[in-house]
Order: C-alpha cells, then structure tokens, then sequence
C-alpha cells in the first residue's frame, strides 16, 4: 500500500472539519429562540417589474401577512374573500386527513411507503390556487396538496398508492409519485432535483408557443444542493423562463438539517440573487403569504420578465417518510414549538376572527372530509391494496418505448407463459 | 440529390425537420451564431431565428433536463453536446428522467428529444475527445441508441431520430464526417464526394432506426461494425482477401438481431468490432446474443477487436485506434479456426 | 469472532479502518449523526467526532468530487451514496476524474476512495431504490467494481478497498443486509445468524479485490452470480437437484477469469443470473470472455437470468427480480441441451 | 407520430425566447461603451473577518489598483516592491513569449492542439507569486502562467506538448493538460470544471491535517454553469473550506459571450453572494489588483474564515485554441479596445513610471526572454515533436490501475508483440 508523501497515517492529526451543527438533538428541549422572524409589514411589496436589483432586501426578510393573533397586514395581503379562504381551509385539512389515513393504511401493512406533508399545507394548496391547469407545477412528494385542492379523484391517488389493478399509472412506480397532467401536475420522480430545471425547458416552450402558461417547481432545501437546482436557476436567468423556482425550506431533509445543505452561511432565497433573479423569503405556514407571493411571481412570469425564486420558510412537522423516525436526530415535540405555528390553524384562527367561520363549522368539515377520506379509501380498497390486486403484468414491458421492440416482446411472453 | 459530406447531411436532416416542423427546435454549446464547434449547426440560427436555435450555456445535463421539459411540452428539441467526452453529466437526466418519463406516467409526458454528439477517435483528441461510450446507453431501458456511417444514413436516421417519439441517442463518428477513414492514416482521406453515400436528396426522407446494412456479403465470416469502424472493417476484408460480410448495425438499440442472426448463421463465424473499451462494451452483448441464437452454427469463436481497456492516450492514437491490420489478424483467427 | 449481519460488518470494518488508520473518514447524506439510512455508519460520529463522520449535502457528484480531492490530498475517505440509484450525478466524477486521474499524471495524483453504495432489488423499492448499475462502471478502465455476498466477505472486502489505492465501486446488495435472502419473499427470512459467513473476527483482516469464491462445487453447470443472486442461485440449484457449481463473483473488475474458466471447461456449461436489465449488463462481458476460453469446451448455449429490459417496476416486484424458478428452468435448458 | 395534445405543428406560433446577444459581431466596430467600469479606490479593504454579510458590495464593485496612467492607488494597493513587480512582469512577458512559440509550433505541424492566455497572464502570475507550493492549484488550461511564474522548465512542458519521449506525462494527455505536484500544480482535465470542488476536497484535507495550506481553484466565465461550479461553492461553504474560488471572467466560452453563462443579470462574483461567501469582482488585467485580492482571500482561507470567490474581470484577447477563428463570432480586434487594456503594458508602464523600469530594459528582457523559450524548444525538438518521438507504447497501459490486472497485461502484450 503505496502512501502519498504527506500522509503516512501518524503525521495526520486530524484537525477540525467545520460541520454544521443543528440546535437540538434528542433529549434537548426544542428551541427556536435562535431564530429571527421580521414583524408583519416589514417587507415591501415592489411593482412586479422593477429591476431584480433593487429587491434584493426580500432574499434576506421575510413576507408575511398573518400575524401572531390571526391578523392580516402588509404590503403583500392579498385581500381574499372568505370564500377563498374557506376554500383553501377546505383544501388543507382534506390534504391532511388524507395524509393521516394513508400513513395509517402504511402502517397496516396496505402498501409499501408513504410521505406526509403535514405542516407544509399552505404551500401547494395556496400555489394550486393561484395557478391554472394550463401552468404546469413540477411538484416534489410534498406537494399532494395541489391534486387535493384541485379535486383530483381521492380515490385515483390511493389506486396509485396501492398500486392496484386501477392505479393510473399501472403499477409502475412508487407509491405517492403521481403523474396528472390535466390537473397541471407534472411526472412526480423518486430522484430529488431532477425535474427542477425541466420545469424551465417546460416554461421555455410556452414562450416559444406564444402563450402566458407558465411553469412552478418546487425542490427541499436539502435538494438545493443538487445540480438540477444550479441548471434550473442558470438557464431560467439566462433565457428568461416563465417559471416560478420554489424551495420549500422545512428545516430538515431527512436527519439532516438545513445547515448541511449550506442554510446557515446565508438564506435558500439568496441563491436567487446569485443569479440576479428577484427572490422572495416567504413564511411558508401563513397561507395568505404563500398566496401573494405566488400571485407576485405568477405575473411576472406572465409579463414576460422572467422567473422568480421564492423560499418557503416552513417545518416539517413529521417524518421524512414512514422509512423514518425523527425523534433518532432532532428533539421531541419540535413541530409544536415551531414559532410560524400551524397553517391550518392560522388560516382557520383569521377567518373565525373575520367572523367568517367558526369552531363548529370547522368540526363539522372536519368530520366531512374524514368521511369523504375514508369512502374513497374503501373504495380503492374495494380494488385492492398493494399485493392484492395489480395491473396485468404485461403493462410491466408497455411504454419502455412507444412501441416495444423484440426483446420487449420476447420477455413479456417469457413472463405471461410462466 | 446533391453530394454532401456527413457534416451537411446532418445539417440538412435539421434544416428540413426545423422548415417542416415549428416544434423542432435546436440547441447546444457554440451550437448558435457559431454554428457548433463542428459546424453541424451552421446557418440554422440565421435561417430560424435565435429562438430556434441557440447558444446553451456549458453545462450538459442542463441541456438535457431543459430539453425534456421542453420535449413533454410539445416540442421536439435537437440538442447537440459537443464532445461525447462531455455527456457524463447529462447521464442522470438521460437514464433517471429522459428514459423512464414516458413509463413511469403511463404515457401522460414523454421526452421526444434527439441526443447529438460526436463521438470516437482517431483525431489526436486525447482522453476527452476520443471517447465512445456507446454501451453506457444501450444498457438502459427506454433509450435508443444509433450511429449512422453514411452521409445518407445520417441524415435519414437523423430525421428519424427527430421524429421518433422516444429519446434518441444520436452518436456521430466524427472521424469520418469528411471522409470515409478506413484507419489508414498515413494515407491521404479519401473525400466523401467520391462515395456513393453521399449522394443525398435535398428533402425528407428517412432511413428507419433498427435496421442494419449488409455493407459487402460474404460467406466467410460475419463482421458486425458501427460508425468508423465499418471502414476499418471493409478495408481489412479487401487487404485480408478474406470473403466477409460486413454488417453496418447502425442501430444497437433497437438492435437487428434478424439480420446479425441470419448471416452468422450462415456463415458460422463472426468478428465485432467497436472503438470502445473492451471490457462490457457492446461487443459483450453482441456476443451473448449470437451465442444465444447461433449457438449450433457457430464454428469458431467470436473475435472482438476492440479499443484497450485504458483510457485514450495521445500520444499512442494509432496503437489505440482500431487498424485494419487488428481486424484483419482476428478475420483470419476466425476464417483458421477449426 | 462475532456473529454479525451485513451491516454490521460493513459498519466493522470501516470502524476497524477509522481506529487503525486516520487517513480514513466517512462522509455521505445522512451517514453522520444519523449513521446512515442503512445504519451502516451508525456510531462511527459519536466514536470518531464529526471531522472523521460526516453528513454531507444532497450532491452525490459534489460528494465524490469533494473525496477526490481528499484522496489526491492523501486521505481514504470512503462514501456512501444512498441508493445506487443516485449515484449518476456523480457518473462524471467518477468516470472523468477518479478512474483516470493516476493514469493522466502519470502516477503524480490519484483518487484511492471507496464509493460504497446498496444497490439492488427485491425491496418493494420501486424503478429509484431498486437498481443494479454495476455495468456501467465495469466498462470504465481504471474503476474496480465489486460486489459481496455475505457479512464476512463485506467486512473483508470493504477493508481491501478502503486500502486500496485505486477508486473502488463498493456495490451492496440491500436485500441481503439481514439474511441470505434467496428470492422466496413468501417465506420468512433466515436471518444472518444461522449462516456460517455471519462469523466474522472482530479485527482487521481482508479478502482480496479479484478472486471469485466457489460457493458450490458441481459437475454439471457453472453458475456465475453475484449479490443476492448467489442465494437464489443456490435456492435454484438445491430445488432442481442439478450438480451446478455456483460461483460467487464478488468482484467484476478486476475479474477472476481463472475460476471461471476452470470451472466451464469442467462443466461445458454455464448460467450467468444478474439482477440488472440484460442488454449490455455484465453477463454480455462474461460470455464473450467465456467464449474466447472455453470455445470447444461449451456443450450448451450459455443462459443468462437477467431482470428485464425495463425500469423496475413497484407492483411487478416479483416477476421483474430473478427467482429460484427461473434460474432453475435456465439450469434445465443448460444440462438439457445436447 | 404521436403528437401531444396541444402541438400540432401549426399550433406552435414560435414566440421568441430570449437569448441574450453580445454588443457586437463580426463586421461591427468592437465598442465596450457600454462597460461601466469604477474608479481606483472605489472599493474598499474589509478587514478578512469582516462577516461577509457587509460587504456583498464588493461583488458588484471592481477591485482596482492600476490607474489608466499607471498609477497605483486606493486600499488595495499592496504596494510590492520595485523587484517583486520586475520579477511579475518577467514572467507574464515569459508567459506571453513561450505561448507565442507554441501557438507557431502547432502552426508548423510540431503538435496537435495548443491553448493561450494572452491578455490573462497576470492572473496565473499573481495567484503563483501570492500562493506558496505546499497550497495547490486547481487550474484551467488558461493558467500556464502558474508553472512560468514557478520556473518549471518550459522544456518540460514542451515535451508534454510534443508528447514526445521525455514527456513527464507519458504520451497520455492532450498537450497542455500538464500535471506538476511539486509545483503546487494539480493535473489539468479536459473536461471544464471538474476540479472546482476537488479543490475543495483537497483544501478539506489540509484542515483535516491541521496545516494552514490552502488551494486555489480556477473556472471560466463559461464553466461557472457546470455543476462543479455549483458543488463547490455549496460544500465550501458549508464546511467553510480554505479555497480560494476563483472566476476568469474573460467575457468569452469559445464562441460564446459570458451572457450565455448568465452574465448579464448579474457579476458572476454575485455567485458567492448566492451562498454567503465573500465575493471580491476584480479588474484581471491589473496585476496589482489580482495580487491584492488573493492575498486577502488567503489570509482568509488561512486563517480558518473560510472560502472566497473571486471573479476576475478580463478578456480573452485570441482565439480560444488553435482549432478556433474568433473572427467568426466577434469584432475583429475587440482585444485593442479592451478599455482596461493589457496586463503587461499596464505593469511595465507602472514600473517605468516609479522609475523602476525602462523601455531599454524591457527590451532587452524580451530579448531574453525569446532566446530562453528558443533554447528550450530546440531542446524539445530535440527529443522530438509529436509522432517523431513518443515515451514506449507500454507506457498506454500502465497506471490504469496501481498494478496492471490480467486483462492489461495481455493486452500490453498483444501491442508490443506486434
Ligand atoms: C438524487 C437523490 N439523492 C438522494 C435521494 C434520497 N432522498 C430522498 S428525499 C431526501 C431528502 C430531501 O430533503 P429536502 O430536499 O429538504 O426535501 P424534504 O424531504 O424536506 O421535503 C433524500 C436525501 C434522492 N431521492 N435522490
Ligand atoms: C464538460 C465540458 N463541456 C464542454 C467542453 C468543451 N469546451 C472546452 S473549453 C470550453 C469553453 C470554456 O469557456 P470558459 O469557461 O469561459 O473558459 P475560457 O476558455 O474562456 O478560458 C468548452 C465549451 C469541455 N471541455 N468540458
Ligand atoms: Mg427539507
Ligand atoms: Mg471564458
């Protein structure tokens, strides 16, 4: 064993390799103290076509508009009306209803994994909102809430999740990796990042086709630091796509900390500026900022000025996955001490003190939606759950090409005569 | 009909498709006002406008993940990447993304791209410009791979390659996009002006991705060639004088297995002969079919002339490069065996 | 001598590596504080401190690159990419820099690191948690690539490439990380305990880079297998009563031809079983190297029992991974044949 | 042919992407008018540990030192001595003479591909004279200047050139792509930023190793949009590595202009900004400057602060290889119109105006100069130009691997037995 010059094992003393350090591991309490959160109102809210440069302050803030006791303000309200705001409520807690049943249905052994995305409602549902089905969303697993808000069938999504004989995409991939593209939701891929700068090239072709369709992808603040995300924002900037660049900073990526995707040294927004893209620092838990924001960057995009990064400062309020048990690497209970709270019970505290709901209605949505959450279960179930009931199983050799060719052929009558 | 070089057959094969199709596009490093570093792409900036065919920036699987967001949205992106040496880093969105796209959603998005690159020796391009890395694709599900040999063929898989629904990988053998070389180097190219392929018709037209071309019948043995190689392998049959057919495959993935089958069976023996690296290079698959398929009829075993397994070295070019004399030497192994 | 599971070895060995050599460190995401998905790093922060464990961020290509640089700066560091099937945004590193960085300068740098990776299906994973790449770095001159079969192999063998100063693929067959998991998912799983290469010796020790193991002798067909597929290999074996001899490759590059050759020419025979799709996966190499040896030895065509040629699909788990039954219908063909 | 919905060809109108065009084309007059450039002295010093949150200005700045008089001004001026500016100017004029002869000696036939750094040379000169040989350079092809500025014998890098007998490489590499460890010189790819994070790795190690050495990495404009670029800002900055991150703006990749790379929304120094890092924008043509601003970034790096980006702001006045006719993508002469002039010109005028140096001296050192590049390639030629001599074709097959395996061995033998 030939050593380099230098390294003879005894002359390596091994000094200290700066890692990054979360605030709390198990057995600390959960502490947030360290954080900043810039009071409401404190961001202003520029015209959509001023210049990149003179914005870049909004990297380093932080958009809200729902203050601690359920009060709107600020530049950036988007003055919704009730019905909007029931709407979206609506759309959050069947988003986690749904969750919750299909963790448990996991756990029951009904398939084979599934991802929550608990904590983080407001964003897909505000996005899914804002945006038309002709905008294309090239989603991460943590944004379910779009197909829920945009009433894609509950049932379809467990067929999917049970990869049952009526799983839309026949059994072929993981559960959770939807695909819908007439409800504007991209391909999901089990690869993080990799679809971050096609959103651009999506984005790029409807400039092309002279339309104001636009494209919105979202990647972790763990996924930064793949090279998807470098592409994305280089060629965005460069060509100037109509697409809205989202991260969704929760805090954590697995067991590792945003720290170790590089969030300590500076903001996930700040990338943007990198780039001289305008970018945005939004409390992702305050739905009425995540929905002004979106709104803000949506029309830029429209006018033809090009793409906006926005970070989406949330937490994960649950595991990773059902692969995953947190309380191995961060403390007990941090989810309920998270200082932005809860989305759903900020957006429902505003509209009750609105006067535009109340607990009652709210417990009485909640029943309804668990009721429609589990109609659609036993529906699926009906069908079957992973194991159960599949595809026939020669979709297992369709769509590997248009049309197969003869090895295809010849191994998917090798697999049906068995 | 006019005579082209394999440079303006390429070029051609995109100006038809981007005058016939609003949906092509093209791009690609230098690929814009310059034309590509190769100048496969001269004039189509000038002619199209820049929207249809520009400049991208140096970072290859930006240009490939741009292209497949792109190509679900309708379009049928060209993309050129200007070495081989440099597709490494479009390797992910290939496999993980391009390949399975149409799969994994059931056929919602798909990624009709065509994958450009010149590809090979035999330059003095070193390590990073002499590479091929055929098999790198071959190996996944959901890619095509194709390498034309003629001014004809390239511009009629090309065109195939653009309007197939699926992702092609399209590798040009750069050594011969002004002449067909036979590995003689010491000697003076021949121009493809003097070549029956390069007679080309100025419109549409295509040559289908999945056939091979019996280049010269024989009965002596089977040769089983792609890209430059096919004239390494056609000038060592003629100083060998040995009877061989001299299978162009053109396409490896769809392979014509129909036709590989029914020569080796008919002449029992069989020679292949790539420019990549030995070891899980094509000629391993190729082998693992015939044997498969050809196994009672097989009278010698398979000769692999191939590139060494080290990378490509500059200074040692013509020990690397396939000559016909290696060829030639395993023809004989092959014809002698008994 | 301790009984340990795969994990449990390899978490040993890079332990026993750590203690013994301070040139090594390991680093991947999640394989710090948190020891890694498959707890194969589990305790090596807390007992080495944060410089020598680390997580790392979500970049596999900054990943190896980062390790590359270390390594030409005199350390061994040793990384785990996740999944295999994120291992391709670090393709070009590894193919580009690590494989040919010692051969460009002439011996003045070089890149001794491990790149360990489970890899493999049978999981439930889907077409992202499920893949066998192995090819795709066997064809690259300057990589090794190899793959253990059992804790004591996987201890031993991860120490000789931690110490060797080549870049080395270390590829883990995840199915097998708790039991000799032979391809019968309706039966319980027997664990690592009962198995005789769960004695492992808690020290250093190593199992040499390059040499296959016969894992069952027999007169009537060789059977090369690698990971998991030894054990459905030897499930199929067991279950059809043929004499097969089962050879567990454990390492691709460098390969053991010796054994191999021996062994056919012992057998006439031969039946290649790898997981990963068939086109130009690793079986293609070894018929062509086999049938260059053992030409007038082979009495059957050689079988390959290979996933198939798509993307590994979640709800067909079972009829896309290799069974006992179709190694053993392949073993038939092969003694069969006249 | 299976059109998606919405695209039929008639359908696609073609919009205009924006592609962003230089200032000029073949047949333009080369004008730079639009180049806003500050004055000396406009920047300021920050202290190293200054928070590099204070001073993103200088990202957008120009660090520099030379006025358009020569002379030397504001806080970054180092001020060297008369001898170690006469040393710079020797070997950037060194630099300048030995590219001048091997550009001609490709013209004549003597190798196959050569690569100049006309109008750079103060970068490699400064960055060699500021680093010591235990820091380790990560170079491009643009750098030569480095192994000039270090005396490693130009004969030695002729023969890696010619590829000829002596070649320390072997045969191996495409001429240029040299390899000098003893130099603090890393072994050149011919893939464009791949080694940007190795640098990393490798400035990892020494802190591993507990020694102030440092690295420095090089990148071009055009290469910041590979995904090294990306890795390497990102892991430096999370394991604050000591590396100095530098970008050779030379406003061209091939035929490329740096808008291409992203350079028209914003510096690329803003790059830095992107992740937290200290990034300095620098005028490249002014040795003084380049100087300045590496000492600084490792004083920084050697003090455990971490990485700095460093974008130098240059041109790249020929073409951009030998295989390559820049006439046919930009003005012709751009490179004399350069306002910040040349980096030779500008110290030697400095020199003369300190009264340090004078045109007699310069000429004869020029003279010098020529007749040492000319002894040294005779001395090369000597051994042999490309394909007239080369090292034993064994040499193919040795450190592939530490040992060579079977499959090397026969194939060595096959060659050489033939
Ligand atoms: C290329 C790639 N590398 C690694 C993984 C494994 N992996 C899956 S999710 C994940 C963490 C992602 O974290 P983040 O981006 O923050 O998203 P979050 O889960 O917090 O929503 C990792 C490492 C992957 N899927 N793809
Ligand atoms: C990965 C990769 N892609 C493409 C190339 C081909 N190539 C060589 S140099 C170059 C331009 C680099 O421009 P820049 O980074 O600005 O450096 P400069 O030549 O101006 O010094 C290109 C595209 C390459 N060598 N590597
Ligand atoms: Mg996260
Ligand atoms: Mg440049």
């Amino acid at each position: 064993m030939n050593q380099p010059a230098d390294t003879s094992p005894d002359q390596v003393p091994t000094g200290a390799i700066a890692v990054p350090q979360p605030h709390g591991r198990p057995g600390d309490e959960p502490d947030f103290s360290h954080l900043e959160f810039p009071p409401v109102g404190s961001a202003r809210r520029p015209a959509v076509d001023e210049s990149p440069a003179q914005m870049r302050e909004l990297a380093y803030g932080l958009i809200r508009v729902l203050d601690a006791d359920g009060a709107a303000g600020g530049e950036w309200n988007p003055s919704l009306s009730g019905e909007t705001m029931r709407r979206a409520l609506r759309a959050m807690v069947l988003t986690r209803t749904f969750d919750d049943r299909m963790f448990r249905a996991h756990r029951q052994g009904k398939t084979s994994f599934y991802m929550k995305c608990t904590g983080e409602e407001a964003i897909g549902c505000a996005q899914a909102m804002v945006l038309g089905k002709d905008d294309m969303f090239f989603p991460t697993y943590r944004v379910q809430g779009i197909l829920i808000t945009r009433d894609y069938p509950l049932v379809q999504m467990m067929n999917q999740i049970y990869s049952n004989a009526s799983d839309p995409l026949q059994g072929r991939q993981l559960p959770i990796l939807y695909s819908a593209r007439d409800y504007g939701f991209f391909s999901l891929s089990g690869n993080v990042g990799t679809q971050y700068c096609q959103a651009v090239g999506w984005a790029m072709a409807n400039t092309y086709k002279n339309n104001t369709n636009i494209a919105s992808a979202f990647i972790g603040d763990g996924s930064t630091a793949t090279y998807d995300f470098h592409h994305a924002l280089n060629f965005a900037a460069v060509y100037r796509a109509p697409v809205i660049l989202n991260i969704t900073n929760n805090q954590w990526a697995i067991s590792s900390f945003q720290g170790i995707a590089g969030g300590e040294q500076t903001t996930f927004a700040a990338r943007g500026i990198g780039f001289g893209l305008p970018a945005l620092r939004v409390d992702g838990n305050d739905f009425l900022a995540v929905y002004a924001a979106t709104d803000w960057a949506a029309q830029r995009a429209r006018k033809g000025l090009g793409a906006t990064v926005i970070e989406f400062y949330t937490y994960r309020a649950e595991g990773h996955s059902t692969s995953d048990d947190p309380s191995k690497y961060r403390p007990k209970d941090e989810a309920a001490h998270w200082p932005m709270g809860d989305p759903i019970k900020r957006l429902k505290q505003h509209l009750i003190a609105l006067g535009e709901w109340s607990e009652e209605q709210h417990a009485a949505m909640e029943a309804e939606l668990f009721a429609q959450v589990r109609t659609a279960a036993r529906e699926a179930e009906a069908v079957g759950t992973l194991g159960q009931s599949r595809p026939p199983v020669g979709k297992m050799f369709e769509q590997v090409f248009t049309a197969p060719d003869w090895r295809l052929e010849r191994q998917r009558q090798e697999v049906e005569g068995q | 009909m006019s005579t082209m070089n394999m440079i303006q057959a390429l070029n051609s094969a995109m100006d038809v498709m981007m005058e016939r199709d609003p949906t092509v596009l093209v791009f690609g490093e230098d690929a814009g006002y310059f034309g590509g570093v190769f100048r496969a792409t001269d004039g189509l900036q000038r002619k199209y406008g820049v929207s249809r065919c520009f400049d991208a920036p140096i970072a290859e699987g930006g240009i490939v993940a741009t292209a497949i967001g792109m190509g679900a949205n309708g379009l049928r992106p060209v993309v050129e990447i200007q070495f081989v040496d440099y597709i490494y880093p479009a390797y992910d969105q290939l496999v993980s993304e391009a390949a399975r796209l149409r799969y994994r959603s059931n056929g919602e998005f798909s990624a009709p791209i065509t994958v450009r690159s010149p590809y090979g020796g035999g330059i003095m391009g070193g390590q990073t410009h002499s590479q091929s890395p055929e098999a790198i694709f071959t190996h996944v599900p959901g890619l095509k791979t194709v390498i034309p040999s003629t001014p004809y063929d390239a511009k009629g898989m090309l065109i195939s390659a653009i309007e197939d629904d699926d992702p092609v990988i399209f590798l040009e053998p750069k050594r011969i996009y002004n002449g067909p070389f036979d590995g003689h180097h010491d000697r003076p190219l021949q121009p493809w002006a003097m070549h029956p392929a390069s007679e080309v018709p100025a419109g549409h037209y295509t040559v289908p991705l999945g056939s091979a071309d019996i280049r010269r019948s024989g009965k002596a043995v089977t040769v089983l060639a792609y890209g430059t190689m096919v004239y390494v392998a056609l000038a060592a049959v003629a100083e060998s004088g040995i009877d061989a057919e001299v299978i162009d495959l053109r396409s490896l993935v769809p392979l014509d297995l129909e036709t590989i089958e029914a020569s080796v069976k008919k002449t029992g023996r069989c020679v292949i002969v790539h420019e990549a690296p030995q070891t899980s290079g094509f000629a391993g698959e190729l082998i693992a079919l015939i044997q498969q398929h050809c196994f009672y009829h097989l009278e010698a075993p398979i000769e692999r002339v191939t590139g060494w397994d080290t990378p490509y070295p500059h200074a040692f070019e013509w020990d690397y490069f396939v000559s016909p004399a290696r060829v030639a030497a395993a023809l004989r192994r092959a014809v002698e065996a008994v």
